[in-house]
């Protein structure tokens, strides 16, 4: 881009020496097992208990989510800054449900008059 | 067909690439350039436009306050309908518009490139990209002044069943273009074209400190000023994610007739305000942290002296940064949350005033044995450290401690804290950054003796138009009403005198900007020439190149080798020591 | 010349104390931050030499000057909370034992008071209401039911430091107990639209007897 | 396999690109976050998700995350800038996506039909108000999904022509795949939320 630029560039240190660090896992496994845990998924809404099915179902959406991260995404092997950041992300998730349950789950609406 | 591709093309390649040490027209320096600081200079202008649409707002809804049968000159008569579009959008512009664009747009693109000794950012292009969304989002406010049924007028904070309907206007909307082109609708568009912007800028400031720093440079050795634009970017990153998806769903509700904040669908308008403040909040240390940032540089400049406890700073920052998201139910304390809850972020709000408190005590034992000079950026700085603490900082232990809130919520005890917190960071915070940068943004000097005018007539009458709405809210006074006459407990004797003495000052504190004006433009065209690249003797690397900087920063790239802040090095003969000396 | 209006409430006086609690805390903290700020100003530390400059910024031999500062006010602060923590709870998380029952009603621009019928029960077809005008008899226990029709408003009143948003969809249950007679604005804290600056009420606070009377009035009407 | 590296070396577009992803998970968290816990006050929504249509959406699913194994291994050839087999796999996501599309939009078709919009006025004026919140949720959420699988769609669609034509920037595949997958994520955590808990 910039062809005027003097020597010894600022950003040289930003490319990084191998363009590729990261390790590649077998990804056909990964992608058959995602297939798997969709399976039990789907299956597993045929609960009637909606509460057990919510809870069966997040805890493996998150288990879904984080091998899709992890393999497919390579978190596994990006520093450890990226992992903050995602921590950090979560982490507001976290505070906004706590500060909102109280004033959503637990409040019973009070309609002044009929809808 | 063909000679026009290529006219197009030219024009790409002339407007939209870097590569250029010749001169540029109008267009290209104030719209196409990717250079960071041209880009950095059209944000300045463009928050100039809102500052000053901003301040004139404040004068007349002022006026009209402490003198309500009169027409307020240039305005005319201000009936309740024009007080509450004036006082939200004075409201929405201050916050949204000049406060977050001028400290991480304006200081995070101009200083970011050049303190940390790279050539540009690490996306021009997406930098131009936030630029022009943010140009949007100005031209999206601003329209929303003109709409049929007037400004938007249900509080900068937009309160649901208020905001999604029509103030109270009793007008019925009838067709989906009705109900798109409302001051509500563009409003909230505005914002979200500023978020993204802002969000887009952040990203970049982000990428660009991490990757794009001088051979030398490590995260330890970079000025304060660019952790806290960082730390501040990231922060608003994170907060204001559920934000964007509430507004998104805010305008939901209001043009398509969707249900999210209406109780009798099963919404709940909390909701809103927990999403507003969930953002709200966090903002407030957004803009917070960049000023305490450029009085970092100042202060240790013009102290001739390390700044105290660098690493102190750093962490005390970090740990504010995330305990700021767990406080922002401090705003909600009467609005209807579970009371119990409010005792927790009491106590939050309560421990988040510690960091603080460790910060400005650091930046006072820079002050301590230091060789001061006193000239104008330490004027503002001081003055900054001096209303934020004593006045800003303590007043909000009032607000934070549960118990008072309950009265003084909502009244202009509050206006009064917060113009207090803002005012001293935003404006003195951006004064100090104009005043110390100002010879190497421009290569002029700014005139010293209008500059000292300018701060001691911001300095008086900024106290002078804040402090009284302090007795005011004390009394009783709430906020956001346009005319107090009907109140009798608010017209007893002090009151009224008081309201004019806010509003006296108010008018000439907004005058005295236009000192500033003259002389920033004046200067800009016909100032003394800087005799010095480095006039405060400091030792950054904004320092260490020409004034002003050329396109790409620095003839030959720094590499560094010392802290930011080493003054008075006993070894050495000078009290300087630039970071890019051996 | 008084800083608040009157006050005219059971708790009034309690959240006046935090108020002198935490201005009294400050006013000492700032004459110590006025003192720190401008004693280096206005000496300018002349005789420091360059050593002693740069040793004092890099060495932090006075960091343990800060945490002391840190925790000063660190102690401050817990002592503020621990001196309003009962009285938030008295005001907003207890419930005092029922004596008179009123429901308020904020919608855009007045204010509706509801009072138990004949039958001293409210929500039943004899409740009558005010508008504009709250009748409450003195050092009695009332028990408010703050609603909002449309938007969401917010009841304050000044002389019994009582502010409560409230809002569409939600009945919140809080409690006043005036100990002086006489009368009381009631004004709209919370931003609800163009009549915003117009609404407002009035509070009569009347002795026992003369409450009951005003009652009376107002079944035959 | 070389695991250990520092964050400097990180390349700037892909740290972007995490940054975005990190702000993306912040947006779609929220509503995540609004959705579940009304889920949890209402239960009567578990009755209008009766009405969702489960079997297109795994299919939708299945797609999805067919599509993110497409990206990747879309990546592992732009690694030995293999140009044609980068064509032959972006060109499978990009159909998936197509697909996917596709299936929404003839599952949102089929719900209008039936009077399940966005406002929910025909649920309206049969008294069902609280439902209409649940149909406002879904097409939000889904219909701000459907925005990021266009964008990313697209982002692929030209940083595969770009790569493939000038036989450089490879790397851009990887980062465009990044924005893929968070996509796919998105979308495990939506499906099972919005179709699955009746």
């Amino acid at each position: 881009m910039n062809t005027n630029q003097p020597e010894g560039l600022a950003h040289e240190i930003a490319v990084p020496k191998k363009e590729d660090y990261h390790g590649h896992p077998n990804y056909l496994i990964i992608y058959i097992s995602l297939l798997i845990l969709f399976a039990i998924t789907v299956f597993a809404s045929l609960i009637p208990n909606p509460l057990v099915v919510f809870i069966i179902v997040f805890v493996i959406s998150i288990v879904k989510g984080s091998m899709v991260l992890l393999y497919f995404m390579h978190l596994k092997w990006e520093p450890v800054l990226i992992w903050i950041l995602l921590g950090l992300a979560l982490m507001t998730l976290l505070f906004l449900t706590l500060g909102l349950y109280p004033d959503i789950v637990s409040v019973k609406p009070y309609l002044v008059t009929k809808p | 067909m063909k000679i026009t591709r290529n006219k197009w093309q030219n024009f790409i390649k002339n407007n939209l690439t870097m590569n250029t040490h010749k001169k540029h027209g109008f267009w290209h320096r104030y719209f196409f350039s990717l250079d960071h600081k041209d880009i950095g200079f059209q944000y300045m202008l463009t928050i100039f436009v809102m500052v000053s649409i901003g301040g004139f707002f404040a004068y007349v809804f002022r006026m009209h306050l402490a003198y309500p049968e009169m027409e307020v000159p240039l305005f005319g008569l201000v009936t309740n309908k024009d007080y509450n579009m004036l006082i939200t959008n004075h409201g929405l512009i201050m916050m949204m518009w000049l406060a977050l664009g001028m400290l991480l747009a304006v200081a995070g693109n101009y200083l970011i490139p050049i303190m940390i000794g790279t050539d540009d950012m690490a996306f021009p292009k997406l930098n131009k990209l936030s630029y022009w969304f943010f140009l949007i989002s100005v031209i999206l406010m601003i329209s929303s002044f003109f709409m049929k049924r007037g400004g938007f007028g249900g509080g900068w904070t937009m309160y649901p069943p208020l905001s999604v309907g029509d103030f109270g206007y009793n007008t019925a909307y009838t067709s989906f273009k009705d109900r798109f082109f409302t001051a509500n609708t563009f409003v909230l568009l505005a914002i979200t074209f500023e978020f993204i912007a802002l969000l887009m800028g952040g990203i970049n400031f982000f990428v660009t400190t991490l990757n794009k720093r001088a051979k030398g440079m490590t995260l330890t050795k970079m000025p304060m000023i660019v952790w806290m634009i960082n730390i501040a970017s990231v922060l608003f990153m994170f907060s204001v994610g559920p934000l964007i998806a509430g507004a998104f769903m805010l305008l939901l509700d209001i043009n398509a007739g969707t249900g999210f904040y209406d109780v009798y669908r099963g919404g709940d308008p909390l909701l809103w305000e927990h999403l507003f403040w969930f953002f709200g909040h966090p903002e407030v240390y957004v803009i917070l942290l960049p000023p305490l940032g450029i009085i970092a540089e100042i202060i240790s400049t013009n102290s001739r002296k390390p700044l105290y406890g660098y690493k102190f700073i750093l962490n005390l920052t970090l740990i504010a940064a995330i305990l700021s998201m767990m406080v922002w139910a401090h705003h909600q304390f009467v609005s209807g949350i579970d009371p119990r809850a409010a005792t927790i972020f009491s106590i939050f709000t309560i421990i988040i005033s510690l960091p603080f408190a460790g910060i400005i005590l650091a930046y006072i034992a820079t002050l301590w044995n230091g060789d001061l000079k006193i000239n104008l950026p330490m004027k503002w700085a001081i003055g900054a450290i001096t209303l934020f603490t004593l006045i800003g900082g303590f007043t909000g232990l009032y607000l934070g401690a549960s118990v008072f809130d309950i009265y003084a919520h909502d009244t202009s005890f509050v206006v009064a804290h917060f113009h207090y917190t803002l005012f001293p960071t935003v404006i003195f915070g951006s004064f100090a950054a104009f005043y110390y940068w100002f010879g190497k943004f421009s290569g002029r000097e700014l005139n010293k003796f209008w500059g000292n005018v300018h701060f001691w007539l911001t300095f008086i009458f900024f106290n002078g138009f804040a402090f009284p709405l302090f007795l005011l809210g004390l009394a009783g006074q709430h906020r956001r009403i346009a005319d107090y006459r009907q109140f009798e407990f608010l017209m007893q004797d002090p009151l009224p005198l008081y309201r004019q003495i806010a509003t006296i000052s108010a008018v000439i504190l907004i005058l005295s900007q236009f000192i500033f004006i003259f002389n920033f433009f004046w200067s800009l065209k016909r100032g003394k020439k800087v005799t010095s690249d480095n006039p405060w003797e400091s030792n950054t690397l904004e320092w260490q190149t020409a004034s002003p900087p050329p396109h790409g920063n620095f003839a030959v790239y720094p590499e560094v080798h010392h802290g930011p802040y080493e003054y008075n090095h006993p070894d050495r003969e000078d009290d300087f020591l630039p970071q890019n000396k051996k | 010349m008084r800083i608040f209006p009157e006050n005219a409430s059971s708790y009034g006086a309690d959240v006046d104390f935090i108020f002198w609690l935490i201005t009294g805390v400050i006013t000492v903290a700032s004459i110590i931050v006025i003192f720190l700020i401008l004693y280096p100003i206005l000496t300018k530390n002349k005789s420091r030499t360059k050593e002693q400059r740069y040793q004092q910024g890099k060495g932090f031999q006075k960091l343990k000057l800060i945490y002391l500062g840190i925790a000063i006010l660190a102690i401050a602060d817990f002592y503020f909370l621990f001196e309003e923590g009962p009285i938030w709870r008295n005001i907003e998380e207890t419930l005092p034992e029922k004596e008179v029952h009123v429901i308020v009603m904020g919608r855009q621009w007045l204010w509706e008071f509801t009072y138990p019928g004949p039958d001293g029960k409210l929500y039943t077809a004899d409740d009558v209401k005010t508008i504009n005008k709250l009748y409450l008899p003195v050092n009695k226990n009332i028990h408010m039911d703050l609603q909002a029709y449309d938007v969401i408003h917010s009841v304050f009143i000044p002389h019994a430091r009582f502010k409560q948003d409230v809002l569409p969809g939600r009945n919140i249950t809080k409690w006043v107990k005036m100990t002086k007679t006489g009368t009381y604005p009631l004004t709209c804290a919370e931003i609800c639209g163009i009549g915003h600056a117009n609404m407002k009420a009035e509070i009569v606070v009347l002795l026992n007897e003369d409450y009951k009377k005003q009652m009376a009035k107002l079944y035959k009407k | 396999m070389n695991t250990k590296i520092t964050w400097r070396e990180i390349p700037q577009a892909r740290l972007a690109m995490w940054a975005l992803i990190a702000g993306e998970f912040a947006i779609f968290g929220g509503l995540i976050v609004m959705y579940t816990l009304n889920r949890l006050k209402y239960e009567s929504w578990g009755e209008m998700a009766q009405h969702t249509n489960v079997i297109a959406g795994t299919i939708n699913t299945l797609v999805l995350l067919t599509s993110s194994f497409f990206v990747v291994k879309a990546h592992e050839a732009a690694l030995h800038k293999n140009k044609e087999k980068v064509k032959m796999w972006i060109w499978l996501t990009l159909i998936c996506a197509l697909l996917f599309l596709g299936i929404k939009s003839y599952e949102y078709y089929h719900e209008i039909l039936h009077g399940f919009t966005l406002p929910g006025t025909q649920l309206l004026a049969e008294g069902k108000h609280v439902e209409t919140m649940y149909w406002s949720f879904y097409y939000t959420m889904t219909g701000l999904h459907g925005l990021h699988v266009i964008g990313g769609a697209l982002a692929l669609f030209f940083v595969m022509r770009h790569a493939t034509k000038t036989e450089k920037d490879y790397h851009r595949i990887e980062v465009a795949g990044l924005y893929w997958h968070m996509v796919d994520i998105v979308w495990i955590f939506l499906f099972p939320l919005i179709y699955l808990i009746h």
